[in-house]
């Protein structure tokens, strides 16, 4: 059994880490999943906090573009409201509707928190700072993310609601659709490196700025767009939030969950949105590559900055409408997403690039 | 809520036990007071200033209030505006819809007890408290948004001394 | 036209059939007898001079010994504005729908069939909509109207 | 495909939603996204006004009527007042209608910030909602140094207005309209040209001119289907035949139109407030009115123009010091009415933006 993880790649803690497992002299099999397992259970840790905190700045965020402050009694600027907030759904009953789909409630939310911490597996955090750099990383990422999709599913079906199931309709719907301009926008960067790997995707953009692929033109910011587009209908946000439409269908897909069932739907959506972003970062921006600051550093905020971009977004933009969506995605993103990725791909033949 | 109720019982058989269900306690009441979700629901005048309490100038989201639409996940009803003999039914049901530990908040003289509709009309409730069970009154027509902010801290002055074992077993 | 000459128009156009209430410095109200309601709505719309095409208001009114049902309708080509009613019996009250006319009187006529008792000729939708669906305890806005959870106000 | 099957099915909109502005329950038999047919049903918050006020004197009426439309309570007090004027035959002083006239259009771009933010909020943008709530705050302050209430002021009374302007009132005035003509390219600039916002409601439903007259559409909602109908101009009550100001129209009579005409109307309103508080005069602000006054017996239906359309109120005198009978009339009870006619047929999304768009506010139908 070998594992697409190099071990002499491994950076700081995670070395650390092995090294100090290596020294209690278990067989090999056993110290790799050791290793694994706790590598897991950091970056399920991580995330949790970084979900907690995106939660928090989203506030925050709102409330200083509509002339407010947001969240200010939990401590320096509420700084541990979502904390508070997570407490307190903990403690919430945990409504169980009596004509509920018994399995498929049940299981809508642990799916929905688990598929988005699946994509954690293959993202570059920093220089070496990666769980398993797989070759096939960012297809397998666009594998996992679609999971999402089968969990708002089964959470309008599973309700037996009608909203709810309204709402889980509308978000396959959507995320079908964007899923093609979303693979078609990052075709045009893989073909261009050669590799599926994430590691060898950053690495192709080391050194100066000029070799991350937002400005690769033309067909760099194009795919970038496209993506940024793509991806926030994928994080199922506005203004493509449709499937939880506050003033259509009340709170759609979650409707008739309560405590921390709601919570699990809820910091799923945040680590969405992470995903994205990362996944933009790693692509366009040049993942961990900077000067001067720890890789991991340049990585955050990279992603931090996309992540404020879409909160923007959010914040600034009505709803569009279902069929408006479908629209904008088959007559608009799908045919520009794959003249760009033609035209990538005759460049990189051609080689006419820098 | 069986098993959280019985916890402290065994908790403080163990030694350092008493300390820690109190601190528990103390966080559990805290996080409780401070993260009250308020169900999106105003039938009369008092939703306007619901509105307005909600919008730039008091903003409820300084207090950890944001509002959500499904009653599921929200721990507080603002009962903003008339109760109509029609509506009443459908509050109610609202109420059930919500998850432990709920709160009401009856804001404005018509969820007092009717207000200025209690004399002559056919069609008014006299007083929520006839359908739900009401945890802070705030009298006025409408209330001022200060009253209301004023509300919702006495609101979570009564959640910060709420014990555990007070909860009655439902 | 100025009020006074629409006073006049009525009452050279529609003599016999519309009748001036006296109600003093008011503006003219007129009666219109139960079987030409329809009749009269229809030519007040349609008469070139006057074109009353939009519906304000109809209100019902327990006078105690008879109902009235008091018809405002507007003008929006000639900005002019008439009130006319409609005597009925205490029992048996019953006018004749003029949603064919206006069908913005549709929830107008609802309205006073709830809360009156005023029975509306082909409605086609007389379903109870103001008060709660269970009930049962008359029509409210009656004079005699009462219940045992009414509380009158108390004679300061 | 042969064997596909489709079902039509049933959806409870309200009594509490987010978007039905109170408690209106719609039940919309849908189409997978589509709606098929729109039944609403209303009574939700039916409190019975008329009842109330026929036990009690015409003074005590006027704050309940306040409750009829509590988002421009000044014009129901308005319209109740010019219908126990007209009836008594009162003379009400100069002073007093300029600061009615001055009251009802603060109030009525009060109105329409709301309209501005409700609206947005409902096609998913929260922001400009904040932002319309944040000059509306300008204009309570107004309102509330001067009648001391910040929604149901009480402040026309019949026979003129309960108390006179401080003296910071008209600098603050200009002040905040000044405020307010300069935020609403803000506004304007946040919305009207957005893509997205225009996709929403460019060509949504529709609302022909002849329809919205068949079934008595009114006021802002009217006249964005192109009919010039304004009852401050056609019908003129209080003094606003002294007024310069433009009626605000458009013609295309879609959900777009229909936002655009509330815009103009504000700027409209500034312009009114602007020349009354230029031609304010001194004197006394009320005419000499007992609290227990009798009018003489007979009848009056009394109208004007409010944000949401025609406000009427219908008054029965018996010759006694309360009211025989009183009929309120809303704006918002017809357009509700509208709503399964051109409801029908878009999607559910569709629907939320026409019932934001015709501005209906639920006291109003139920009263």
């Amino acid at each position: 059994m070998s594992w697409p993880l190099a071990i002499g790649e491994l950076h700081g803690i995670f070395r650390l880490l092995y090294g100090l497992l290596k020294d209690t002299g278990l067989p090999q099999p056993w110290l790799d999943t050791v290793t694994y397992i706790v590598l897991s259970v950091v970056v399920f840790g991580l995330l949790s906090v970084i979900a907690l905190f995106l939660v928090w700045w989203e506030r925050k965020i709102a409330g200083h573009i509509q002339q407010r402050f947001g969240p200010m009694r939990n401590g320096w600027h509420g700084w541990y409201q979502t904390i508070m907030d997570g407490l307190k759904l903990l403690q919430k009953e945990d409504v169980i509707i009596s004509t509920r789909d018994k399995v498929v409630f049940f299981w809508a939310p642990v799916m929905c928190f688990v598929a988005a911490f699946l994509a954690y597996v293959v993202i570059p955090f920093g220089d070496g700072l990666i769980v398993a750099d797989l070759n096939i990383g960012i297809l397998y990422i666009m594998a996992v993310t679609t999971f999402t999709v089968i969990s708002l599913l089964m959470a309008g079906w599973g309700s037996n609601n009608k909203y709810a199931l309204l709402g889980g309709m509308r978000s396959a719907a959507q995320v079908v659709s964007y899923e093609v301009p979303m693979v078609a926008s990052v075709l045009a960067i893989v073909v261009f490196v050669g590799s599926l790997s994430m590691v060898d995707i950053v690495k192709s953009q080391s050194g100066l700025v000029f070799n991350w692929f937002i400005f690769r033109f033309p067909f760099g910011p194009i795919a970038f767009i496209t993506y940024i587009i793509a991806g926030t209908a994928e994080a199922n946000r506005t203004p493509f939030d449709i499937p939880e439409a506050e003033q259509e269908l009340v709170a759609g897909y979650n409707v008739e969950y309560s405590g921390m069932k709601f919570a699990m739907f809820f910091l799923a959506e945040f680590i969405n949105m992470f995903t994205i972003s990362a996944v933009a970062v790693t692509l366009f921006l040049g993942g961990w590559n900077g000067p001067f600051l720890p890789s991991w550093i340049w990585f955050v905020i990279k992603v931090l900055a996309i992540v404020l971009l879409l909160m923007l977004f959010r914040w600034t933009y009505p709803r569009l409408r279902v069929d408006q969506l479908m629209e904008f995605a088959w007559k608009f993103l799908v045919p520009v997403t794959f003249a760009n990725l033609i035209l990538a791909a005759w460049m990189k033949y051609a080689g006419w690039y820098w | 809520m069986g098993l959280i109720r019985k916890l402290p019982i065994y908790a403080e058989k163990i030694p350092g036990g008493a300390i820690t269900t109190t601190t528990l306690e103390k966080v559990r009441q805290y996080s409780q007071a401070c993260s009250l979700w308020y169900l999106l629901f105003g039938t009369a005048c008092c939703a306007i200033e619901l509105m307005c309490t909600g919008a730039a100038r008091y903003d409820f989201d300084r207090l950890g209030m944001i509002f959500r639409a499904t009653p599921r996940q929200s721990d507080l009803i603002i009962c903003a505006g008339t109760i109509t003999k029609k509506m009443g039914p459908r509050l109610r049901r609202l109420y059930d819809q919500m998850a432990e530990p709920r709160y009401v908040i009856a804001m404005g003289g018509c969820t007092v007890s009717g207000g200025p509709f209690y004399y002559d009309s056919y069609a008014v409730e006299k007083g929520i408290n006839h359908i739900i069970p009401v945890d802070v009154y705030i009298p006025g027509c409408p209330p001022r948004p200060e009253s209301l902010l004023e509300g919702c801290l006495t609101l979570q002055e009564k959640i910060k001394k709420q014990k555990l074992s007070d909860w009655q077993e439902k | 036209m100025t009020g006074d000459e629409l006073k006049d128009y009525v009452a050279r156009q529609f003599e016999g059939r519309m009748t001036l209430l006296d109600t003093g410095r008011f503006d003219p109200m007129y009666e219109v007898k139960v079987p030409d309601l329809l009749e009269v709505a229809k030519a007040l719309r349609d008469d070139e001079n006057l074109k009353f095409d939009f519906f304000c208001n109809l209100g019902g009114v327990d006078t105690g010994e008879r109902f009235e049902a008091v018809y405002s309708i507007a003008s929006t080509i000639n900005k002019l504005r008439l009130d006319f009613k409609v005597m009925l019996p205490r029992d048996g009250a019953e006018i004749e729908s003029v949603q064919e006319i206006w069908p913005g009187a549709n929830w107008y006529e609802r309205e006073i069939w709830e809360l009156f008792g005023i029975n509306v000729k082909n409605h086609g939708n007389l379903k109870r909509f103001l008060l709660p669906d269970d009930w049962d305890q008359g029509h409210p806005l009656r004079k005699d109207w009462d219940a045992p959870d009414f509380i009158r106000m108390p004679e300061l | 495909m042969g064997g596909l099957r489709t079902e039509e099915f049933i959806v409870n909109m309200g009594p509490q939603h987010p978007s039905t502005h109170g408690v209106c329950r719609l039940m919309l038999t849908m189409d997978g996204e589509k709606v098929v047919k729109i039944e609403p049903f209303i009574g939700y918050l039916h409190r019975a006004i008329e009842k109330i006020c026929e036990n009690r004197t015409y003074a005590q009426c006027v704050p309940i009527i306040d409750r009829f439309e509590y988002v421009t309570s000044m014009s129901c007090n308005q319209v109740f007042s010019l219908a126990a004027e007209k009836l008594a035959g009162i003379e009400v002083p100069e002073r007093a209608e300029y600061l009615r006239v001055i009251m009802l259009e603060l109030n009525r771009i009060a109105s329409h910030l709301i309209f501005y933010g409700v609206t947005a909020m409902d096609l998913g943008a929260l922001t400009p909602f904040l932002y319309g709530l944040r000059e509306r705050e300008m204009i309570i302050d107004l309102f509330e140094m001067t009648c001391g209430q910040r929604l149901t002021y009480n402040y026309i009374r019949i026979g003129g207005v309960s108390r006179d302007i401080p003296k910071e009132f008209v600098p603050q005035c200009r002040k905040a309209i000044e405020t307010i003509r300069d935020k609403l390219n803000d506004y304007e600039g946040l919305l009207n040209e957005n893509p997205i916002w225009l996709v929403r409601n460019k060509g949504v439903g529709y609302l022909a001119p002849d329809v919205a007259i068949a079934y008595g559409v009114s006021g802002p909602s009217l006249r964005a289907s192109g009919v010039k109908y304004d009852l401050r101009r056609d019908d003129p009550y209080s003094i606003y035949d002294r007024f310069d100001f433009d009626v605000a129209v458009r013609y295309n009579g879609d959900c777009y139109d229909r936002y655009l005409v509330r815009l103009d109307e504000i700027k409209q309103s500034i312009r009114i407030v602007d020349q009354a508080l230029d031609g304010l005069p001194e004197g006394p602000i009320r005419a000499k009115v007992s609290p227990n006054f009798k009018p003489p017996a007979g009848e009056v239906y009394s109208r004007i123009e409010n944000s949401r359309g025609e406000m009427g109120a219908y008054i029965l005198s018996d010759g006694s010091k309360k009211p025989f009978r009183v009929k309120l009339r809303g704006g918002s009870y017809n357009q509700l009415e509208v709503v399964p006619v051109i409801g029908v047929g878009g999607l559910i999304a569709d629907l939320v933006a026409i019932f934001a768009s015709l501005d209906v506010i639920m006291p109003e139908v139920d009263r």
